[in-house]
């Protein structure tokens, strides 16, 4: 463990050694005339072996710039700093933020992998997928021909995809969930021991979105990685995840198992969040708003960045803003908040 | 890099010249060298063409002496009506065959097919032996001599099929305007022959042609082929921004071209001889007598004459080689004392700038100063268009320069530079308020020809036959000494072969030139020929040598020194 | 059924590079004032194709659109206009449907002064200010002078509401308005558009491709399934979401996942054979969703194409199998 | 632990979407260059019509021109040399233009070009014969050259945003640029030629050196390469600047890209992103550019071949509009457009060739 | 010239942006430093052109003083063939050429406007037409066609020369303009507009042609390089009249007058050189900027 006591356990999710230890992490892009924005602004996150993680927010609240930053793939402007240590099954400790050249290299994919939101572009428009994989296997391994044959084919299989068809075709060929799920075959190519993914399924039709989250849940099965799930589809993150994370303006406010976070949510966002979501069975929903839009990031209120929308909001909320705590002691169930009125924060759902 | 050019540079025994002239390279330029044919390897009216197929002789224009090449004398019979050439014996064509009075023959009739002005003057052509022509004068002119003598002798070898189809046509009567005689003679037209046969010392080196150069070799069997000491000929393709860069580079001895002022100033400081020779023409203002019926006014004219500085003018356009016209003759200040007396001379007034005769005449005009412009009779502004080719580095600031200067007198005058093509149609068909253009003639001595260019050629008389009238001066005058028909004084200056009878007429069209001023010549154009000494060649004639008052594009002094044996190698 | 706003039995064919694809076939709908019509159907099934015929931007290929009574496209030129402003259009990129150059102030006053709503630049003001009000964008004056660049995606796609209400129209065509929204804004939204349709007694045709949107705007109305271009199930959105009876209106709502951790994970699929979806230039034969029906039956799925029949009450479905075995 | 995993329709296994036959795609294609060869041929069809009358609405005619230049040289009369100009030019200036333009499409249609006005006997073919490949060489030399080199210098450019070595090329790329060709060819001749003398001027004259005899060898191609120098410089100059700022653009672009940062994410090495997933994606769009540019370059031809009295087709472009010498300028006019469209037509073959998301048919994308 | 390739690969990705509005293009192009060199470097050279000749001297041949070197006594740039002082002429020389430049340019641009956008706006035949004769005025080589037109009209005045030049440069920017009203057109605000009835003069006027205001000032820009290109490279040929004197025509006596190959004059020949070079520098930098300007994709994320 390299956390020491001053941090909140609530960043601790099971039991064990977290594969993904992140503290303070920032992320700052510059703007124009030397000005800069901070997108991620200290954010703390421990994720264990076999974890799955989702992050949910409203748009904008940095949750790909988060994605990006760790793996240090932030566009020229933007620049992470903090600590972000990853510990690979053989032991070793890799500080990612200092790796270079080809350090990084490896770490990209080999240990963390990524699917992208919006995997529509995240494939070369002129390469055959057999191109992709290819390249992909040959920047980290000396596999042969054969070999990357047939691990691509055994992957694309896996995302129930035809190898021998998809192999030869050109992006452009496949449908959206196809290459989604190209993509999350390839990510999984090197076995990485982390999957990030950001909203793997945005943009996709329903029943589309439906088979990529069936493979989802079944290749993690098999092979059991761990997972960071970037959405800001609350319905996903209760199927998909074993702890949920909610970010607002570049922080998480609040973090626990997923049952306890959809069920007794403790901040008043993530409660807004949930009641602003249609379900699907059942009569007609008693719905309700959070209002206002998320705060422009170059112009922060003071205090707590959420109390200009928050109905629970008092004087105090303006002076500070409050640092995640947690609020359960039991083991492996640990739930964090950062809110002075967690207490009162009561969603008067239960779990069905 | 390029190749080891194997025909340039003078290294090891060759002694080459080098020389500039414009040429075309097949297809377009091609060895069909009949008189009047278009586009034959180089223009007719190259120098150098004298030293491949050479003429009968070569004048001195100062000395009014033939020097006699292919020929070996020619006389005129002027009662029997008959001009007789005779050849040189023992000339040889480049194949080994000897030059006869044949070839002579087929090319004059290859000058009948060919419409040539020779013919205006003959009846017929015959040989009586090997080595004699005998010339039938139809209409006697002494300019005939000239015709005869400057006409480069063709292979009959080559062109005899063409010129015997010729003398046929020609001795049936029949016309080349229509049938037969039209398809004759376009056909010729487009005869490619390949490889011909010289008689001159040089011949072309067909390999050698590249489209910046093209090397003229000797020919050991051609006329007069050991007095010449070069061994070969390099020519330079190119008008005048082509090749400066290479004269510049010394790689030229001698070009004919016209330089700019500049670019002779950069000659001369790299350490080469201007030659100066004369052209016998420059530059004139044309006035539109139809759009602007006050210049019919002679005292406008005359005016204008005044205002100008033409030595400003000459030397801003052509530096030391635009000399103001002293004598405003109408023909070259070189010939006039050939053709005028001394007493008549006098008579001929030099216009000097005299701005305040120029206000004087202008006044008496009817015009009126209205601030500082002028104001014509008629009361309007007086502005006008000057036109000017723009290409020419010469006449370009000439133009620019006489309408600067007629401005500030307060003549407003816009500069309108146009295409060199574009300058002759406009002017013929009127289209110029005042033009720049030609006056005098530099391929043939006589002022009838002179007369021709400065009162024919963009006047009505031969204008028109494209449809316009030039600038329509009325050739009907009347001067101080009373009326005169311009026309009937010029045309009868050519014909005869009474010198005398010539002088009065070509005195009487000259002092009527001077004083109703139909065109304005600002200065008499000389050469400004670069000359290298002592690279490749030891000595151009001297500056005040005589030959050096041949036109250049006539009867070139440098050629001629070559066959003389004073251009050599050093 | 007459409607206001009525599409009989429309059809729009488009001639691609691949050949002429029938993007909506044989479509009927209609929808009134006060009314909630629901069009919702994956990526490509037809629904703003429809919606466009229905808003008099595009003549369908055969069939009427009509309104009160009378097919639009025989309208004279007076009459089309008070077509074109009782049906008023927002749509779905408020990024794109607001002129960038343009104030708020500007867009909204522009028709109204255009079309004679209000008398004189100062009453326009006016009327913009109330219509930002009733769009719950308050204090109204702080919006008027901005530029679209200055709001955010919510309230841009409220002006947009806001200027469809410039001219007091019957029917509102909402395509897919709110789905480029945050799940807090996109409520907040909805709920402004359901106040609208009680106070202002506008009738809206609402195109979703998230039934769990369709279901909470539209309760009280009706809702169309679309696959592939045509109508595949009609009926009351209540009983469309909580008793489907076409097997693509099933699988559509199975698919959906639940925001509640348990529910989600116990929910049951309804089968499907195959997952892709046959393009329009070249549709199966008969039923366009028999390959990837799990209740295809050979010979009866794949002969004729299923027209929408009544199966259930006022609920219709256009599926061989449903209207022989009646719906479960 | 989820209920999904069970559905059968974790057995379904997908493929892309089948083309439906391969014949229509074949009929498709053919229809498609069918199309597109018509337009092309409409297009020449329009230019030599549009050409054919502007060039005879020229003041002043070739004959009028030979009248002139003969009278003006021999002293002949203007009847003789109207008559002979007559018998020398096939062209009548009274003949109806309409006519004229029949005889000439006739003409055209059997692959006759026509003869040269001006030099009576040359055929317009041998003309352009003589002439474009010494265009067609320098200007092909340039245009490869500074396309490789302007896509070299664009990528650093892209790749080094903001540094000194990208302020220092865009500048260099834009003065280049902004240069006109002329003006280079001017420069040229003032530095290279006369100041600095880095270039012998005489040497470089013509196409090729004297006395070498043109052969397909290399000391030929080597020597006509040395005489094409300066014009090819020129052109290099002219168009790099352009090449680079336009690969620079696309450079930025492509690097914005998503599967750029893919393929960073995938860890593969910069050098494999640089050509195969940038380099190759940001090429793409300027294929289209070069076909177009080929034009322009061209037409600058005019320009550069007259200042270096290189003889090709601007330089025999030159002299055809001076001297009216309609059937030339005709005929140079249709070879340029020829060439032009042929190059288009090439490049959205190659095109979609290299960019599979463009079948030859259309250019839908995806 | 190859103006037209480096900005047509940008047309696509133009979108219209906050910045549409001339005050921020203005604010933009501050911004950037290149672009604000190249405004500074027009601006100064319009400046001086259009005020510089009220306070030269009308300039006489002078014989004894012709081609003076650079640096010369009295005559900083030298002087010319007839002994005129280059400086002088260099100020009183570039009116002209500006100012047909610009005529040229708002023809071709207008030109452009209209064909464009009724091309894309119409569409049907119209818009057959109206690319047919892009792609085939297009297909000639324009200096050409200005060559062979130039000859048949007597192009006395200035505005026939701008006519002329702005005439044939239509096609590239009528291209640009009718791809750029097409997208437009399909945009939802323009659709929101019809639907609203608005009028379709107030469609394309008020709600289409405001949101092209860069890029149609973009488009004048690179208009002017090139009727410049154009312009002075048919002075250079002396296929235009040599009417007056400006830059384009001293480039030509001094091409004619063979300064270039004269060390003492190599001031009369590099002064319009450089003047024209700076001049259309200064656009592209210009254009360049507004370009980066107008296609968020170039700028940095
Ligand atoms: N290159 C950049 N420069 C400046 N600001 C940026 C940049 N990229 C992103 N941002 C800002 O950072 C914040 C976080 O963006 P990010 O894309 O991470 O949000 P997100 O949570 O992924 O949103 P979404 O749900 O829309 O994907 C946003 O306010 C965004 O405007
Ligand atoms: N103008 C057009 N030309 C050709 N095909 C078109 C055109 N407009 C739409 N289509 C095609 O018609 C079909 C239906 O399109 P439509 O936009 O109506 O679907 P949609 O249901 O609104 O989809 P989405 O949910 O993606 O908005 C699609 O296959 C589309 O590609
Ligand atoms: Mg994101
Ligand atoms: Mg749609």
């Amino acid at each position: 463990m390299t956390t020491t006591s001053s941090v909140p356990r609530a960043t601790r999710g099971g039991g064990g050694k977290p594969l993904l230890s992140i503290r303070d992490f920032k992320v700052e892009y510059r703007t124009g005339s030397g000005t800069t924005v901070q997108a991620v602004r200290g954010l703390d996150l421990d994720l264990y072996p076999g974890e799955s993680l989702a992050l949910v927010g409203e748009s904008g609240c940095g949750k790909t710039t988060f994605g990006l930053g760790l793996l240090r793939l932030l566009p020229r402007l933007g620049h992470a700093s903090g600590q972000v240590t990853f510990n690979r099954s053989d032991g070793t400790e890799i500080d990612v933020l200092k790796l270079n050249g080809r350090d990084l290299r490896e770490f990209r994919w080999r240990d963390a992998a990524m699917v992208f939101q919006g995997a529509m572009n995240a494939f070369n428009p002129v390469l055959k997928i057999r191109g992709h994989m290819h390249d992909t296997m040959r920047a980290h391994t000396k596999a042969t021909k054969q070999e990357i044959e047939e691990r691509s084919a055994e992957l694309l299989r896996l995302v129930r995809l035809e190898p021998e068809r998809v192999m030869d075709s050109y992006p452009h060929e496949l449908s959206g969930g196809m290459r989604q799920r190209v993509l999350i075959a390839m990510s999984l190519l090197l076995e990485p021991e982390v999957l990030i993914l950001d909203e793997p399924t945005t943009a996709l039709d329903i029943l589309t979105q439906r088979s990529v989250v069936d493979v989802l849940h079944e290749v993690r099965e098999r092979l059991g990685f761990s997972m960071i799930f970037i959405s800001h589809d609350l319905s996903l993150a209760a199927e998909l995840a074993d702890r949920v994370a909610t970010m607002y303006a570049g922080r998480i406010i609040e973090t626990g198992g997923v049952r306890d976070m959809f069920y007794k949510p403790r901040h008043p966002y993530t409660l807004g969040l949930i009641k602003a979501v249609p379900p699907i069975v059942g009569d007609l929903p008693d719905l309700e708003s959070i209002p206002g839009g998320p705060p422009s990031l170059a112009n922060l209120p003071k205090g707590c960045t959420f109390h200009p929308r928050c109905k629970f909001a008092t004087d105090e909320c303006q002076e500070a803003d409050p640092p995640l705590i947690p609020i359960t002691d039991e083991p492996g169930d640990a739930h964090d908040v950062a809110c002075i009125h967690s207490a009162a924060v009561h969603l008067g759902r239960s779990a069905s | 890099s390029p190749s080891k050019p194997n025909a340039s540079g003078s290294s090891g025994g060759d002694k080459p010249f080098h020389g500039a002239y414009p040429y075309e390279l097949p297809p377009k330029g091609h060895f069909n060298l009949g008189p009047g044919v278009l586009d034959g390897i180089q223009r007719a009216t190259s120098p150098y063409m004298d030293l491949i197929y050479p003429s009968g002789a070569m004048y001195y224009w100062s000395d009014k002496k033939w020097e006699y090449m292919m020929a070996e004398s020619g006389t005129l019979d002027e009662k029997a009506k008959t001009y007789t050439m005779k050849l040189r014996s023992g000339l040889t064509w480049s194949d080994g065959t000897p030059v006869t009075s044949k070839d002579v023959v087929a090319t004059f009739n290859l000058h009948w097919l060919m419409r040539q002005q020779s013919w205006t003057f003959l009846s017929d052509v015959k040989s009586t032996d090997d080595t004699t022509v005998v010339f039938t004068i139809g209409t006697p002119s002494t300019v005939l001599e000239r015709y005869i003598m400057r006409a480069p002798i063709l292979p009959a070898a080559v062109y005899g099929e063409w010129a015997t189809k010729a003398e046929t046509l020609r001795k049936a009567k029949g016309s080349l305007d229509e049938g037969e005689g039209k398809a004759l003679n376009g056909d010729f037209q487009k005869f490619r022959p390949e490889n011909p046969i010289v008689s001159g010392p040089f011949n072309y080196d067909h390999k050698s042609f590249t489209n910046a150069q093209m090397t003229l070799v000797k020919n050991d069997k051609g006329l007069f082929a050991d007095k010449i000491a070069f061994s070969k000929v390099v020519l330079y393709n190119g008008e005048t921004s082509d090749v400066t860069p290479t004269v510049m580079n010394k790689d030229v001895d001698y070009a004919t071209h016209g330089f700019a002022v500049a670019s002779e100033k950069t000659f001369q400081s790299s350490g080469f001889r201007i030659l100066r020779p004369p052209v016998y023409s420059g530059p004139a203002l044309y006035f539109n007598f139809t759009t602007h019926p006050e210049f019919a006014d002679v005292r406008v004219r005359q005016a204008i004459a005044y205002i100008l500085d033409r030595n400003e003018n000459g030397t801003v356009a052509l530096g030391d080689s635009g000399k103001p016209c002293k004598f405003m003759a109408g023909f070259s200040d070189i010939s006039v004392p050939d053709w005028v007396s001394d007493a008549d001379q006098k008579k001929l007034n030099a216009y000097e700038k005299d701005l305040d005769k120029a206000t004087q005449l202008l006044t008496a005009a009817g015009w009126k100063k209205s601030g500082d412009k002028w104001l014509t009779p008629a009361g309007k502004p007086a502005a006008y268009d000057i036109k000017f080719p723009t290409e020419f580095a010469d006449w370009n600031p000439a133009g620019t320069n006489a309408a600067d200067q007629l401005t500030k007198f307060g003549i407003t005058i816009t500069k309108r530079g146009v295409n060199y093509v574009q300058q002759e149609p406009d002017v013929l068909d009127g289209k110029f308020d005042i033009a720049i253009q030609a006056w005098g003639a530099s391929s043939h001595p006589h002022p009838y020809f002179s007369f021709v260019a400065d009162l024919y050629r963009f006047n009505y008389v031969l204008a028109a036959n494209t449809g316009g009238k030039g600038m329509n001066f009325p050739l009907k005058q009347t001067t101080t000494a009373g009326p005169i028909d311009l026309q009937a004084v010029v045309d009868k200056s050519a014909q005869g072969l009474d010198l005398d009878e010539q002088k009065k007429n070509v005195t009487a069209a000259a002092l009527a030139f001077n004083e109703l001023l139909p065109i304005i010549p600002l200065w008499e154009r000389y050469g400004n020929n670069p000359a290298l000494e002592g690279k490749r060649v030891a000595k151009f004639p001297a500056d005040d040598d005589p030959i050096l008052k041949n036109a250049p594009y006539a009867d070139n002094f440098v050629i001629m020194g070559m066959y003389s044996g004073k251009v050599a190698p050093v | 059924m007459k409607g206001t706003l009525q599409l009989d039995g429309v059809s729009q064919v488009f001639d691609t590079k691949a050949g002429p694809i029938r993007a909506v076939d044989q479509g009927n709908l209609s929808i009134n004032p006060g009314e909630v019509l629901c069009l919702v159907g994956e990526s490509g099934s037809g629904k703003t194709t429809a919606a466009r015929m229905a808003a008099g931007l595009t003549r369908p290929s055969s069939g009427t659109v009509r309104y009160e009574g009378t097919d639009i496209w025989s309208l004279r030129k007076n009459e089309f206009k008070t077509f074109r402003r009782s049906v008023q259009y927002v749509h779905q990129d408020p990024y794109a449907s607001l002129n960038p150059t343009r104030t708020i102030q500007q867009t909204l006053t522009a028709p109204l002064l255009k079309h004679g709503v209000v008398k004189g630049n100062k009453a326009a003001v006016e009327r913009a200010t109330e219509l930002l009000a009733k769009v719950d964008l308050t204090p109204p004056e702080n919006y008027l002078s901005k530029y679209p660049h200055q709001l955010s995606g919510g309230q841009r796609q409220r002006v947009a509401v806001a200027r469809a209400l410039t001219l007091d129209p019957k029917i509102i065509i909402a395509d897919e308005s709110t789905s480029m929204l945050d799940v807090s804004i996109r409520i907040s939204v909805l709920a402004m558009l359901g106040r609208l349709r009680d106070e202002l007694g506008v009738g809206f045709l609402f195109i979703t491709h998230d039934l769990a949107i369709a279901k909470y705007f539209g309760w009280r109305g009706r809702t169309a399934v679309m696959y592939l271009g045509r109508v595949v199930e009609f009926g009351p959105t209540p009983r469309i979401i909580n008793a489907p009876t076409h097997p693509y209106t099933r699988a559509l709502i199975d698919a959906i996942p639940e925001p509640d951790p348990d529910l989600t994970r116990t929910k049951n699929a309804e089968s499907l054979r195959s997952l892709e979806i046959p393009s329009l230039a070249h549709l199966p034969p008969g039923c366009a969703f028999h390959p990837r029906c799990g209740r295809f039956e050979d010979g009866l799925c794949d002969g004729a194409v299923p027209q929408l029949l009544a199966v259930r009450d006022d609920q219709a479905a256009a599926c061989h199998v449903v209207q022989r075995d009646g719906a479960a | 632990m989820s209920g999904a995993v069970d559905t059968p329709a974790q057995q379904l296994i997908e493929g892309p979407v089948d083309e439906p036959t391969p014949s229509p795609v074949r009929r498709f294609l053919s229809a498609w260059l069918v199309r597109r060869l018509a337009k092309a041929i409409l297009t020449i069809f329009l230019v030599s019509t549009l050409t054919f009358f502007l060039v005879r609405l020229l003041p002043g005619n070739p004959v009028d021109t030979y009248i002139q230049t003969q009278i003006a040289q021999t002293g002949i009369s203007y009847a003789d040399a109207a008559a002979q100009a007559k018998n020398l030019f096939s062209l009548d200036p009274d003949e109806p233009v309409i006519l004229q333009y029949l005889t000439y499409l006739g003409n055209l249609l059997q692959g006759d070009l026509g003869t040269s006005i001006l030099s009576p006997g040359t055929t317009v073919a041998q003309v352009i014969q003589t002439y474009l490949p010494w265009t067609l060489f320098s200007v092909g030399i340039a245009q490869i050259l500074s396309f490789l080199i302007g896509i070299v210098a664009g990528m650093v450019m892209a790749y080094r945003r903001e540094s000194w070595i990208d302020h220092l090329l865009t500048s260099i790329g834009s003065l280049l640029h902004a240069i006109p060709n002329y003006i280079v060819a001017i420069l040229i001749v003032v530095f290279l030629g006369v100041k600095l003398q880095v270039f012998n001027l005489t040497e470089a004259r013509g196409s090729y050196t004297p006395g070498v005899t043109p052969s397909f060898s290399l000391s030929f191609l080597n020597d006509i390469l040395y005489h094409a120098t300066l014009p090819i410089l020129a052109y290099l100059l002219t168009t790099v600047g352009s090449w680079a700022l336009v690969m620079k653009s696309s450079t930025v672009e492509t690097l914005g890209e998503d599967y750029v940062t893919v393929a960073r994410a995938r860890g593969l090495t910069d050098r494999r992103i640089r050509s195969g997933y940038v380099g190759r994606n940001a090429v793409l769009p300027m294929f289209s550019q070069l076909a177009v540019s080929l034009g322009f370059v061209v037409g600058g031809s005019i320009f550069v071949e007259k200042i270096f009295g290189y003889q090709g087709i601007g330089y025999s472009l030159y002299t055809a509009v001076s001297g009216r010498d309609y059937p030339v300028l005709q005929g140079i006019f249709l070879v340029v457009t020829i060439s032009v469209v042929v190059a288009n037509l090439l490049a959205d073959l190659l095109y979609s060739r290299l960019d599979p998301r463009i079948r030859v048919g259309g250019k839908t994308k995806g | 010239m190859a103006t037209e390739t480096v900005t047509s690969g940008a047309v696509a990705a133009i979108g219209t942006t906050g910045v549409s509005r001339f005050a921020g293009i203005l604010r933009s192009l501050r911004r950037s430093p290149a672009g604000f060199i190249g405004f500074l470097i027009v601006a100064a050279l319009v400046l001086i052109t259009a005020i510089g000749p009220i306070f030269t001297p009308v300039l006489e041949p002078n014989v004894k003083e012709i081609l003076l070197p650079f640096g010369s006594p009295g005559h900083l740039l030298g002087t010319d063939n007839e002994g005129k002082d280059v400086l002088i002429q260099m100020i009183d020389g570039g009116r002209s050429v500006i100012f047909i430049g610009f005529v040229a340019a708002a023809i071709s641009t207008a030109l452009a406007i209209v064909l464009g956008s009724l091309a894309a706006y119409l569409g049907g035949w119209v818009d057959s037409v109206v690319v047919t004769a892009a792609d085939v005025v297009l297909t000639v080589p324009q200096i050409v066609l200005l060559a062979v037109l130039g000859a048949l009209f007597r192009l006395d005045s200035p505005i026939l020369l701008a006519l002329l030049v702005g005439g044939l440069s239509w096609p590239v920017l009528t291209r640009a303009i009718r791809s750029q009203v097409l997208s437009l057109k399909e945009r939802e605000f323009v659709e929101a507009a019809r639907l609203l009835d608005l009028g379709t003069a107030r469609v394309v006027f008020v709600e289409i042609l405001p949101n092209m205001a860069s890029f149609i000032l973009m488009n004048f820009m690179i208009g002017i390089t090139n009727a410049i290109y154009s312009l002075v490279g048919l002075y250079l040929l002396g296929l235009a009249p040599l009417t007056g004197s400006n830059w384009g025509i001293m480039l030509n006596r001094a091409w004619i007058a063979g300064a270039i190959f004269n060390d003492a004059s190599i001031g009369f020949i590099l002064s319009p050189v450089v003047a024209i070079t700076l001049l259309l520098l200064g656009l592209v930098m210009m254009t360049r900027s507004l370009e980066e300007i107008l296609n968020p994709r170039l700028r940095d994320r």
